[in-house]
Formats: structure tokens, C-alpha cells, sequence
């Protein structure tokens, strides 16, 4: 179909096809086949790529996901790799332009998908830990994934801890999974929200305040915080205090993002690309650059 | 269906309107996204059923604000068409003297009464605006994708950057750089820097970006040998209402309002309020 | 490689057959200053030119590209359908005439950061088809270059075909192989005798004295120096100056920060994806939803990109991202350079240490 | 036969401006019948105080959007009379022809999108472009030409960019300007055809013998400087324009009416048409002989044909113009050289689409403006319109009033008043005189 540019721009030349070889910026047509309801924010997508090929990612990694006409957004993935076979879920808040569209689309709207990508966590070397998982609010997104790939091979970890702070009540996410996980009897969770509503008879507090509950083994725990800048910050320094080393402390850290494969520059911490060596580091590592923290 | 929108003018000189009818003569198709229920410069039909309402021209008499304000009851969107209506734009060079004074050196003493008039205002300083697609006049170009944001139900959003990025791209000769004014370096892109491509330094019809930093424009001007008086005429070409406005607050050259920093600023007279008659 | 003559009434001849199979551009006069530009006729190309306001990259990484085309649809059944096709855009045999030694460092750079990693195709398909033309500086463009500091006064190797200005003819050096054939399939030329290359060495000996130091320091010690300054006063004097207005990352032979937007046609149904460059000195850059910008302060953005010029990037592609060109100086309004800049941090860290 | 009529035409529509027709016949006398200006004052002159003289050209251009490249013109020419400037020749060049490309676009404009759907029994261009796609297709591609010509000379037809006091900031290529003949070239069948179209439209009869009044050239039918002359035998140096204009106030509406010496005068196409219908190119002569528009001629409605008798006209010259730029090249020139001195006047002029146009500064040593005067055509054809108006009454009297409003609606239409521009008038005595 021909329609008048709108653009004012004209390109020297016609554009032309480079054969044999795909853009790395070329999404692959997905479809969405299940959109559940998480919070008046938050929905979740279940997605299916063409032929319902494996997406192949590990935990902690995101995709970059396209609304043709609107945008490109980076998302983490939050279905574990254990879980994924034909199709992957994201859970997505309704935060700008690319987001809001996405909250229209339904039951078999197309999507474009690229990724998976960045840095996830280096599970294998979890093995054998206590595992202490402290997301804030849209933070048990990525998180989960992390949760339910150790869920799914239980036996290979020591202890199962998670502490969750939500703003509200309302805005807790996957609450039925919570609960599933609360029933296990091999997870030791905390939750915690900062403003309580009547029904709410639970923690209240931000969620450092969590840390006073617990005990842990310094030597053996890894813990992972994912949320955002001003919670990691507060919930290092607990962490730090209980006797964890820097390098035994994994965060994410999400900045703005254009390309996802490390060149736009937009997400740049320092000299470091958090689409590429992220958004997955330690603190330790963390610690070599002044723009982390 | 297709939202109905509406178009209105004030006091203008409707060149935004015509840029919007130059608009549709490139892009026919826009009619099959939208239905123009009301124009008056270009049509005779008219309904006052629509949706979005597009206001060209500034506020410049108290009787045009009763008008505006039933546009705004109706219109679910109501967006500024122009640096008239989106900053009081020209017309608000008469706000440098009494309108007495402006309406005697127009019309005389004798007819100065007959005419109703008061200082010049953008159309948000009467009723509240949503969006606004600046210039003297609209580029088509920014219209055209501001109507497609509308109906996507997105968010219309300008650049926020200064001029100059549109002027490199272009790889423009820079009109600072030959010693001539030019006001590209604090005032909001979107244009395709439209007169420095023509030689010409910017005069800042799209208003200021928002990281303006006035007081090393001011330098740059006073380099370029231009005197306070001369650096003020360059500043208030469409945006004496922003300069007065922002003088109750903050001078126009407080080096706070250009850091990033949102510190508020000691409270100044500013130099651009009406001189004295003589 | 090999050292060729080229006499300088024969490269009307050469440019002439060159048009024949490639679009060629090169250095051309413009009312203000020099740019780079398609070659109509040989008398517009001035090899002998002054640094141009945007670098060659423009070539290598256009203002606008389109990455790919989409059309989105809905269905009978009311279901959205998506299409997407990429575009390769501005893939054409080009010969690119008259890049300075400081421009090649640029492309150098640009060759690791597009072609290695993820390799972006919209880049290498272009770049595959690019000649470059190196010219060998013999005199300063002005003052406001640096090349001698920035050791980039010699071409680097990533050129196709290198001249010398030696007076009556240019010595061409062959650079690659592919450039060797550009060559000798579209013009008859000699091979330099040793008197030629006795002759270019006298020429190139002869340049050195002219280009003036400006650093205080070299430029192997700037990733130190700004290590230790990334808390120094300098940049909050530099912030409040700034006009934020990009100029300065635009101009930039080693620049490369881009944005990536979604543009539709009239019908809202088919569009582009395209690429523009992005500058890290603007507001937006780093900022998120919900508002949080990394980058808010204007300091911190002038910061980051001296940090980037003079460290980072040697941290990421091991090359250092400044060249000397100087065209940031020459683009700013409120002198903001890196020679000043670095000059004076030096200065600023040598008062708190009590050196 | 109706002994009482009201009509008030609220905001008449397809002009540019606001204005309003206001008819009241009780018993069979016209009570009331006159155009209303009721676009909000903008006081033009009075904001030009103290602006460089650099500035007044973009100013004013903002007095009105379809006749900006003609406000800029008349605004250049005030100054760089006053300032004792010398144009080039080139300048004088590019000038007329940025000048034509809003000629063209104003008229093909108002030829087309405003007064074609009047006779083709349509309420807007909209439904005209389904009515009758073909002729609102080549009223596009003739828009779009002159839209060009405006961008590749000056930046954009509304508000002007590349022309400053002395010169232009910016010089088209001879490419460009090879490109731009080729387009006038092929357009030429468009021209004809436009031609065509409105000669066979029913144009009204209605006939009023005024004054016309336009400015007159030795050697060409131009737009730009020259004499004032009048169809009454009087001719006038620009400087005396006062003694024709002679502004008076009128309460009803906010722009000032004009005579000269009858009671008010005509200025416009028509004006121009039958002053020197003699100098107009041979083309643009026989396609008047088409339309059988003759010299001298008093219908205010064939105002419009007498505007598509120009558009052959521009279209003409404009094709001239750029054959002698391309022949001689352009160079890039810097602005000619300005000379201040205390209280330096001078007065500009053009003969914009809808008449003559005056601007009168006195700039002082500084280069600041002192004093400035502007005054716009469709304020000199107000008077004008009203006598028509009231002339026009009681012919058509006995039709039933929508009849009845829609030809006076039609009659204003067809001075193609610019309503905006109009609210400016003088009544400043310059100190000193
Ligand atoms: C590694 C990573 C993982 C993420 N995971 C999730 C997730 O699982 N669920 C979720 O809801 N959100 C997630 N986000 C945040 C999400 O990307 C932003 O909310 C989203 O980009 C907002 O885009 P928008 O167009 O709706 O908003 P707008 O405010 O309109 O943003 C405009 C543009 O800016 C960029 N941008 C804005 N904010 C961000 C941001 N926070 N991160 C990156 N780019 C941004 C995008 O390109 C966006 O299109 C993640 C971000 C990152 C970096
Ligand atoms: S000409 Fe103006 S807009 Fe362009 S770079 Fe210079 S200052 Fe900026
Ligand atoms: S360059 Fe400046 S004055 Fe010109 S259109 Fe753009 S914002 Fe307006
Ligand atoms: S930082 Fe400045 S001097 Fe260095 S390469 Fe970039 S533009 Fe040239």
C-alpha cells in the first residue's frame, strides 16, 4: 500500500533488501495466547513464538518487546526456563506509551519479539546455597523466574527465602502463586506493604524491615533484590549488616533501552551496557562503577 | 467512527489553519481518520458536535473568553494550533505598553474605546489545554503526527530538546557561529530548524526547551556584540508572555533556571514588564 | 602496500571513472565551511580542506535509517496482525574521497562497535560497499584540532586507499587489496620509484613541527586522570555552562548513540521503525518511566561524555573515542573542549593532590 | 415582496478573518446593511516601536498568513527606503518571483477552494474534492507549485524566512530553479483548463461603477514599488499613499475605511485588471478575452475571474523570471548595505493578491523603530463593500432571504477580504510633520 510519508526526511537512496541476511533489529511475529489480570497495573501475557519454538533464556534475562507503530519496550521474563516450552509469559505495568498500548491487546494480537538478552543469574553456581530473594513491587517479575526454576529442582538448593515488599495490598502481584508457595512448607516467605488496607492483617512496613525476622547463614546465602534504585539500596546495606559478602549479593538494574544488544547507548552504567553485562550484576561488581548506586 | 474535530481561531493571522490546509492537500488520507465537523476559514458546514478541538490564535479581549470556555465544555480534547495559542505568540508584543497607551497609538483618541482589548495570553492561561503543537506557524509535519498520537490515545509529546540537534543533523553552517543571532541553542526543536536552513537565526516561535539556559544565551548574544535592549528584542519576538510570567518568579537570567537544578530562584522584578509611557 | 603515482591532473580522470560505478563524495565548499557531499564535477572536491562540520560517519551510520518496514492490521476476526520487512538503506557502492587521518579513527571505531558483537547488519551491508580514501594531513585544519595529542595524525589501517599531496601528484598507498583494484581498474597509474619514496618521506618528515601539543598530559594518562575526577569540581562549572543542546555528540567522528523510534504513514497502519542519532547531553537520555532520569544534572551529562571520550570507550573497543578532530570545539557556543577540559582537570587533581 | 428583512451572517465563512454581514430593511428601506469587522485588534504598529528594523519584516508578516511573503515585501521596502538600501538585481528577481508563488497560491486558493463551491452548489472544498475530484486534483498540483516556488526561494510560504532587509539569507540553486520551470511547464495545461472551468460558471451581474486604485509600473503589469494610479486620472508617488487612503473610523467594525475621492474606491485583481490590463502577458490577455472580461470592468464579482485572469498572468512571468535566473545564475549574495540616520523614513509597497498594501516606518540612528504605519487592502475595500452591499439590496429583494444572504455572502467573498489583516489602521500623525 502506498500512503505519503510523514516524514519531511528523504533518504539518498531507495531502500533496497540486503538479501541473505536478517537485522538483529527485526522482531519475530509472536502471538499472544493468555492475558491474566494482575493488579489494576499489571497484566500478565503468555506468549507463543512462531511454531511455538523454545525461547531459550535463563532467569534474570529479558526480551524486547514491539507494538509496530508505538514502540519498543525492554521486559524481563518471568516464566522460568523449567516452565517454558512452547510459551513464555511476561507481566507488564502500564507505565507510558508502549505499555498502554499493550494493555489493549488480547487473545491472539500479534506482538513482535527480540531476545532473549542481557546477563541472567549464573544459577548453576547458586547450587547447593541458601537462597534469600528480595523483590520489590514489579521486582517478583523477574524474580519469579528465579523462584520457580529453584522450585523445580528444590533439592539442589538449601533454604528458600523470600521476602516481598508491595506499596499496597492492591498491588501485589501473582497472589495465588504466593500462596501456593506459602502451603509448600519448603519456602520460608515474608511479605510486607508499606501502606495497609483494612483487610490487610500482615507486615506492614517498607521492606528492609523484614530483615529483622530472619537468620541466616552469611557463608552459604546468596541473596538477589530486584526493584527499584532506592529499595536495592536500602536492602544492600541489610544485607551488608547481616554479614553478606558483596560478591554473594546479585541485583538487576533497569535503565532506558534502545537496542538491547549493547550499542544505543542508552543504558550505559559507567563504560558498562546493562543490556549486555546486565541488568544482572553483583554488588561487588556494582561497586567498580559510581552511576550504580 | 470517526472522531469529529473542530477548528477555531482567535486572534491570529490563521497561517496555522492554512499549513493545516496544506496539510490535507499532502495527506488526503487524514480525512478517512478524522471527520472536520467545523473550519470556518475553509468551509461553510458547520456542527458544534466534536470531540477534538484544535484553537488557533491568542487570547487578546475578555469577550473571547466566554467563546473559548464553551469550547473547552464541549471538546474532550482540546489542543493549541500555533505559537499564538500555545504562547500568546506575537500578539503579546503589545503587552509591553498599557493597552491604553497601544489602542491610542493605533486608533487615536477618538477611536481607541471602540475597540475591546486586553494584554495577550496564551489560550492556557483561560481554559485548561492538552496538548499543544507549536510554531509560527505549525510544521505539517508535527501536526500530522500529533492528530495520529491523539487518536492512538497516546500522550502528544514535543521534543525536549534545543533546535540545534535538528540544525546538525542538517549540518547546517551554524548562524552563532558567523556572529549572527541566533536562538536555536534554548529553544525547543521540532521544526527541522526551518530557519537556520534558510539562513536565518532562529527567533524561537516553538518556545523554550526545557533545559533553556538563559544566561549563557545572553553571552553568546552580547558576543555577537548585541546590546541588552537588542538581547531582550531577540528573546520576546513570540515569548514575551514566558519572559513576564517567569519574571514574577525568577529573573530571566538566573543561573539556577539553567542547571537542571529545580532550586527556586530569588524573587526579582522582571526587566521585561512594560516601560513606563512617556 | 603498494605506493602508486597518481599526477594531479589525472584525477579529474579517476573521479570520472569512478562515477561510472560508484556514487562518489568527498570534501566539497560550503558557504560557511566544508562538508561532505555527493561529487557532480571534480573541481567541487577540495582535498586540501579544513575539517568538516559532521564527519563521514554520516555515511556509515546515516541521520535517519530505516530499519525495517511493518504493517499491522486488523483482522476478520478482529484479531491485530503484524508484518514487519527489513530495510537496508543507502547500500550502494559508494568511494568515499578525502577522510582525514582523525575521520579514519572514527570509522575504526565505528567498524568495532557495529560490526563486532551483535553485528548489525544495516551497518556492515553498507560499510561492505564503501571505499574509503584516506588523504594525509600536512598542515593543521586550525586550532582547534588536537590530532597530535589524540595520536591520530597517521592513517590507521582501515583505509581502502591513502593519498599524499607530494606537490606535482598524490602518492597512493593501497591499503587493502579491494582498494588496490579500485585503482588500477579505473585509472592507469604507476608504481613509485624509490626517488617517489624518498620524496614522501621528505614530505611526511616535514608535517610533525607544524601541529602543536595542546595537552598537558598524554593521552594514555586520560583514563587515569578521569578516574581519579569523576567527583572533580570542573564538571558542575562545565554543567552550569552547557546548553544541553547535543551539538558536540552530533559532530562527533566517534559518536554512535542512537534512538529508536516507530513512524506511521497517514493510514496508521504501515511505518518504518527507524534509527536517529541520540546524543547522551540531552535531558531525555537516560531518563525512565515513571521519571526517573539517571543523568538528570547537566554536569553529570558533560561528565559522561568526557568520561566516554576518554575512557570508557577505550574501557569497551580498547581505542580511545576522541580523535582530536576538534569538531566539538568548533560546534560549541560556550567553548566546552576536551583539550580545556582535560587540561584543567589535570590541574584541578594536581592542586588536590599538592603536586 | 418583503417589506422586512434581517440579516446577520454570523462569522462569514471562506474568508480569512471575522467578519460579520449585517442587513435590517424595515418597510422597504434599507435600515442597516453593512460588513462588520469583528476580528480582535492586534495594534501592528503600536508593537513595532522599538524593534530593530531587522525584526519589522517577520513581524509583520504575522499580520496575516496567506499575504505573509506580501507584508514582508512591503515591510523590506519601507525599510530599505528608509535606510537608503540598493537592491541588486538579483534581489529585485528573487523578489517578484517569491512574490508570485504567494500570488499564485492566494489566488489559486481563493479561486478554487473558496469561491468554486458557491458555484459549483457545495458547501467547502471537502465535498467539491468528491463532487468533483478532477478540478480540486489540479487546483492542487497549481497550489503545490506555488507552495514550492515559496520553499525553495524563501523557506515557506507562511512567514517567509530567507528575506532580510537588503537581500535574502538564502539562494535557491539553479537546479532547483531548473526543476521549478520544468513543474510551471507542465502545468501549463492546468492553467488553461482553469481557465476554462470559470468561464463557463454563471457569474452574478451585478454592476457598480467605482474608483479603482493599484500601483502601476513603466514596463510591466508588476506588483511591487511603482505609482499609485487610479482609474479616475490620478497618479501619486508612493510617499503621498495618505492622500489616497485618507483612513476614517467607522464604528462597526474594528478596521478603518478608506476613500480617496469618491466615497470609497476598489482595490484587488480587479483594480489592477482594469488599470493596466494592457501590460498583462499575451497568454494571460487572451485568456481574459475567454473569460470575456474586458477593460473597464465594474462587477465586484468578477473580482475572482480578474484573479484567474492573473494566475495566467504569475504562472507567465513567473516561467520569465526563472529563465533569466537560470541564465545568469545565482550567487550568494550578502544583504545590501544599510544607512542609518536620526528619524529616516520611508514607505513600502506591494499590490498583494487583495490590493495595495502600504508600510511606513521611521527608524532612528539605532536602527530601532520609531514610528510605523501599515495599511492593509481589504481595509481600503470596506467602503467599497458596503456600497455594494447597499446596492446590491434592493435588486435582489424580492428573492427569499437565504437567496438573498447567500449573494451577499458570495459578494464579500468575492473582494477575497482578509479580515485579519484589515484590523490595522493608521491614525498617527508622525511627530514632526
Ligand atoms: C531490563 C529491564 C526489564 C524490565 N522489565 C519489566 C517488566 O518485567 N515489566 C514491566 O512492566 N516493565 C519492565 N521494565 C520497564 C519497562 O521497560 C518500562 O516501563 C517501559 O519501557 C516503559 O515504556 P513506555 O513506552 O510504556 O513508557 P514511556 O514513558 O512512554 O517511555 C518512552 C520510551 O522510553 C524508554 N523507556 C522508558 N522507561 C524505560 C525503562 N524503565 N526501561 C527501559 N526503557 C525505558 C522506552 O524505549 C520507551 O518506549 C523493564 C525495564 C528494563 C530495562
Ligand atoms: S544555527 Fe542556531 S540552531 Fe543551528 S546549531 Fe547554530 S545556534 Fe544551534
Ligand atoms: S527555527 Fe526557530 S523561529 Fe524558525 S520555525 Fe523553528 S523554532 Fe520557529
Ligand atoms: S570528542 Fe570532539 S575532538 Fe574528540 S573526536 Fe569527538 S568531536 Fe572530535
Amino acid at each position: 500500500m502506498l500512503t505519503t510519508p510523514l516524514v519531511n526526511h528523504t533518504t539518498t537512496t531507495t531502500p533496497r533488501a540486503y538479501d541473505g541476511h536478517t537485522s538483529v533489529y527485526l522482531p519475530t511475529v509472536a502471538t499472544i495466547v493468555d492475558v491474566k489480570d494482575e493488579t489494576a497495573l499489571e497484566k500478565t501475557y503468555t506468549i507463543r513464538l512462531p511454531g511455538g519454538q523454545n525461547l531459550g533464556h535463563v532467569p534474570g534475562q529479558f526480551v524486547m518487546v514491539s507494538v509496530p507503530g508505538v514502540g519498543e519496550v525492554p521486559i524481563s521474563i518471568t516464566s522460568s526456563p523449567s516452565r517454558t516450552g512452547e510459551t513464555f509469559r511476561l507481566t507488564i505495568r502500564r507505565a507510558g506509551d508502549v505499555t498502554g498500548v499493550i494493555h489493549t491487546l488480547q487473545v491472539g494480537d500479534e506482538i513482535g519479539i527480540r531476545g532473549p538478552f542481557g546477563r541472567g543469574f549464573p544459577i548453576e553456581t547458586f547450587r547447593g546455597r541458601d537462597m534469600l530473594i528480595a523483590p520489590g513491587g514489579l521486582g517478583l517479575a523477574p524474580a519469579r523466574s528465579l523462584i520457580d526454576q529453584i522450585i523445580d529442582c528444590r533439592n539442589d538448593f538449601g533454604r528458600l527465602i523470600i521476602l516481598y515488599g508491595a506499596r499496597t495490598p492492591s498491588e501485589i502481584l501473582y497472589m495465588d502463586v504466593i500462596r501456593e508457595w506459602q502451603t509448600r512448607g519448603d519456602i520460608e516467605l515474608l511479605m510486607t506493604v508499606d501502606r495497609p488496607d483494612s483487610l490487610w492483617n500482615g507486615h506492614v512496613g517498607v521492606i528492609t524491615t523484614l530483615f529483622e525476622e530472619i537468620e541466616i547463614n552469611p557463608y552459604n546465602t546468596i541473596a538477589v533484590t530486584i526493584g527499584p534504585p532506592i529499595m536495592y539500596r536500602f536492602v544492600t546495606i541489610e544485607l551488608l549488616g547481616k554479614g553478606l559478602s558483596p560478591d554473594q549479593i546479585w541485583m538487576s538494574f533497569e535503565r532506558r533501552m534502545k537496542c538491547g544488544i549493547g550499542k544505543c547507548g542508552h543504558c550505559q552504567v559507567n563504560h558498562r551496557y546493562s543490556c549486555q553485562e546486565g541488568p544482572s550484576w553483583t554488588y561487588a561488581e556494582a561497586l567498580a562503577f559510581e552511576e550504580a548506586l | 467512527m470517526k472522531p469529529k474535530v473542530a477548528f477555531f481561531d482567535f486572534t491570529s493571522c490563521e497561517g496555522c489553519q492554512l499549513t493545516v490546509v496544506d496539510a490535507l492537500q499532502t495527506h488526503l488520507g487524514l480525512l478517512d481518520l478524522v471527520e472536520i465537523v467545523q473550519f470556518r476559514e475553509a468551509m461553510s458546514e458547520r456542527s458544534e458536535d466534536f470531540q477534538i478541538a484544535f484553537i488557533e490564535g491568542s487570547c487578546t479581549r475578555e469577550s473571547d473568553e466566554e467563546r473559548l470556555r464553551k469550547i473547552r465544555e464541549q471538546a474532550g480534547v482540546v489542543v493549541a494550533l500555533g505559537s499564538c495559542a500555545h504562547l500568546g505568540g506575537v500578539n503579546t508584543l503589545k503587552n509591553r505598553w498599557s493597552i491604553d497607551n497601544v489602542q491610542t497609538y493605533v486608533y487615536g483618541d477618538k477611536g481607541k474605546k471602540l475597540y475591546e482589548s486586553y494584554p495577550a495570553r496564551p489560550i492556557a492561561a483561560v481554559i485548561t489545554v492538552d496538548a499543544a503543537i507549536p510554531g509560527c506557524p505549525i510544521d505539517r509535519f508535527e501536526f500530522l503526527r500529533i492528530v495520529q498520537l491523539l487518536l492512538q490515545g497516546r500522550k502528544p509529546r514535543l521534543p525536549d530538546y534545543p533546535l540545534c540537534v535538528e540544525c546538525k543533523l542538517l549540518e547546517n553552517g551554524c548562524i552563532n557561529k558567523q556572529g549572527r543571532p541566533c536562538l536555536g541553542p534554548i529553544t525547543r526543536a521540532g521544526c527541522n530548524a526551518v530557519c537556520p536552513s534558510y539562513g536565518d537565526g532562529c527567533e524561537g516561535c516553538r518556545g523554550w526547551a526545557p533545559e533553556a539556559n538563559f544566561t549563557y544565551m545572553r553571552e553568546i548574544l552580547r558576543g555577537h556584540g548585541l546590546s541588552d535592549g537588542q538581547i531582550d528584542a531577540e528573546f520576546t519576538m513570540f515569548n514575551h508572555y514566558q519572559l513576564q510570567q517567569m519574571g514574577e518568579k525568577t529573573p530571566v537570567d538566573a543561573s539556577s533556571l539553567s542547571n537542571g537544578s529545580h532550586k527556586p530562584a530569588p524573587k526579582t522584578k522582571s526587566k521585561f514588564a512594560a516601560p513606563k509611557e512617556a | 602496500m603498494s605506493l602508486y603515482i597518481l599526477p594531479k591532473e589525472k584525477l579529474g580522470i579517476f573521479v570520472e571513472a569512478l562515477k561510472a560505478n560508484f556514487r562518489v563524495v568527498g570534501p566539497t565548499q560550503t558557504e560557511t565551511g566544508y562538508a561532505f557531499e555527493d561529487i557532480d564535477h571534480v573541481e567541487q572536491l577540495q582535498l586540501d580542506y579544513n575539517t568538516t562540520i559532521l564527519p563521514p560517519k554520516k555515511f556509515f551510520l546515516p541521520q535517519r535509517e530505516v530499519l525495517f518496514e511493518f504493517h499491522s492490521d486488523t483482522h476478520h476476526d478482529g484479531r491485530r496482525k503484524i508484518d514487519v520487512r527489513p530495510v537496508y538503506q543507502d547500500v550502494e557502492p559508494t568511494v568515499i574521497f578525502g577522510v582525514h587521518t582523525c575521520d579514519m579513527n572514527g570509522i575504526m571505531l565505528y567498524d568495532k562497535v557495529f560490526a563486532e558483537g551483535f553485528r548489525d547488519e544495516h551497518y556492515v551491508a553498507r560499510r561492505e560497499q564503501i571505499y574509503v580514501i584516506g588523504v594525509e594531513c600536512l598542515h593543521p585544519c586550525d586550532e582547534a584540532s588536537f590530532c597530535k595529542d589524540m595520536g591520530t595524525l597517521t592513517a590507521p589501517p582501515i583505509y581502502d586507499l591513502h593519498m599524499t599531496d607530494v606537490g606535482p601528484h598524490y602518492m597512493v598507498d593501497t591499503g587493502t587489496p579491494k582498494g588496490e583494484r579500485l585503482l588500477l581498474d579505473h585509472i592507469d597509474v604507476a608504481m613509485a620509484r624509490k626517488e617517489d619514496i624518498q620524496e614522501l618521506g621528505r614530505v611526511l618528515s616535514a608535517k610533525w613541527p607544524q601541529f602543536k601539543l595542546r595537552l598537558k598530559i598524554s593521552k594514555d594518562q586520560t583514563p587515569s586522570l578521569l578516574a581519579l575526577g569523576y567527583n572533580a569540581r570542573i564538571w558542575n562549572e562545565l554543567g552550569e555552562r552547557c546548553l544541553a543542546c547535543g551539538s558536540c555528540t552530533n559532530v562527533c567522528p566517534t559518536c554512535f548513540c542512537f534512538d529508536v523510534h516507530d513512524e506511521s504513514n497517514i493510514n496508521m497502519q504501515d511505518g518504518e521503525r527507524v534509527r536517529l542519532w541520540d546524543s547522551c547531553q540531552l535531558a531525555e537520555f537516560a531518563l525512565v518511566a515513571g521519571g526517573h532520569n539517571f543523568r538528570q544534572t547537566k554536569a553529570s551529562r558533560v561528565r559522561h561524555r568526557i568520561m566516554r571520550k576518554g575512557k570508557y570507550i577505550k574501557q569497551v573497543h580498547n581505542l580511545l573515542g576522541c580523535t582530536g578532530c576538534g569538531r566539538c570545539e568548533r560546534a560549541c557556543l560556550v567553548n566546552i573542549t576536551i583539550p580545556g577540559t582535560l587540561n584543567a582537570l589535570h590541574e584541578e587533581m594536581q592542586l588536590e593532590s599538592g603536586i | 415582496m418583503t417589506e422586512n428583512i434581517r440579516i446577520n451572517v454570523h462569522h462569514v465563512t471562506r474568508v480569512e478573518g471575522h467578519g460579520n454581514i449585517v442587513v435590517d430593511i424595515r418597510d422597504g428601506t434599507i435600515e442597516k446593511c453593512e460588513l462588520q469587522v469583528v476580528e480582535t485588534p492586534r495594534f501592528f504598529e503600536a508593537m513595532l516601536r522599538g524593534r530593530p528594523y531587522n525584526q519589522a519584516s517577520h513581524i509583520t508578516s504575522r499580520i496575516c498568513g496567506i499575504c505573509a511573503i506580501g507584508h514582508a515585501t512591503a515591510s523590506l521596502r519601507a525599510s530599505e527606503r528608509a535606510l537608503q538600501v540598493k537592491l541588486s538585481e538579483q534581489t529585485i528577481l528573487l523578489r517578484k518571483l517569491a512574490f508570485h508563488g504567494e500570488m499564485l497560491d492566494s489566488h489559486i486558493l481563493h479561486t478554487y477552494m473558496l469561491i468554486a463551491p458557491d458555484f459549483l452548489g457545495v458547501g467547502s472544498v471537502i465535498p467539491l474534492a468528491a463532487s468533483h475530484p478532477e478540478v480540486v486534483k489540479r487546483a492542487l498540483r497549481m497550489k503545490k507549485f506555488a507552495g514550492d516556488l515559496c520553499q525553495v526561494l524563501v523557506g515557506r510560504h507562511t512567514h517567509p524566512i530567507a528575506m532580510t532587509v537588503g537581500g535574502f539569507t538564502h539562494f535557491p540553486t539553479v537546479d532547483q530553479l531548473i526543476e521549478l520551470r520544468k513543474q510551471a511547464e507542465d502545468l501549463l495545461s492546468d492553467v488553461a483548463e482553469t481557465v476554462d472551468l470559470f468561464s463557463h460558471l454563471p457569474w452574478p451581474t451585478f454592476e457598480r461603477e467605482t474608483e479603482y486604485v493599484a500601483l502601476v509600473q513603466p514596463d510591466e503589469y508588476g506588483f511591487i514599488d511603482g505609482e499609485i494610479a487610479s482609474t479616475d486620472g490620478y497618479r501619486l508617488p508612493l510617499e503621498e499613499y495618505r492622500q489616497v487612503t485618507n483612513e476614517r473610523l467607522s464604528s462597526h467594525s474594528t478596521a478603518k475605511h478608506a476613500a480617496f475621492n469618491r466615497p470609497s474606491y476598489m482595490v484587488g485583481a480587479l483594480a489592477r485588471f482594469n488599470l493596466k490590463y494592457g501590460q498583462l502577458h499575451p497568454r494571460a490577455q487572451s485568456a481574459a478575452a475567454h473569460l470575456g472580461l474586458y477593460a473597464p470592468c465594474y462587477k465586484p464579482y468578477k473580482n475572482s475571474m480578474a484573479q484567474v485572469v492573473e494566475i495566467v498572468h504569475c504562472f507567465d512571468d513567473a516561467i520569465m523570471l526563472l529563465d533569466e535566473l537560470i541564465a545568469r545564475g545565482v550567487e550568494w549574495e550578502a544583504p545590501a548595505p544599510v544607512t542609518l540616520a536620526p528619524g529616516a523614513r520611508g514607505v513600502g509597497s506591494c499590490d498583494v493578491p487583495r490590493g495595495i498594501l502600504f508600510h511606513e516606518y521611521q527608524i532612528g540612528e539605532t536602527g530601532l523603530i520609531e514610528e510605523a504605519n501599515c495599511i492593509i487592502p481589504t481595509g481600503q475595500n470596506l467602503a467599497n463593500i458596503d456600497l455594494d452591499m447597499r446596492a446590491l439590496v434592493p435588486t435582489i429583494i424580492t428573492e427569499a432571504p437565504e437567496q438573498i444572504t447567500h449573494k451577499m455572502e458570495m459578494l464579500v467573498r468575492a473582494y477575497d477580504p482578509c479580515i485579519s489583516c484589515s484590523t490595522h489602521f493608521l491614525n498617527v500623525e508622525f511627530v514632526g510633520k
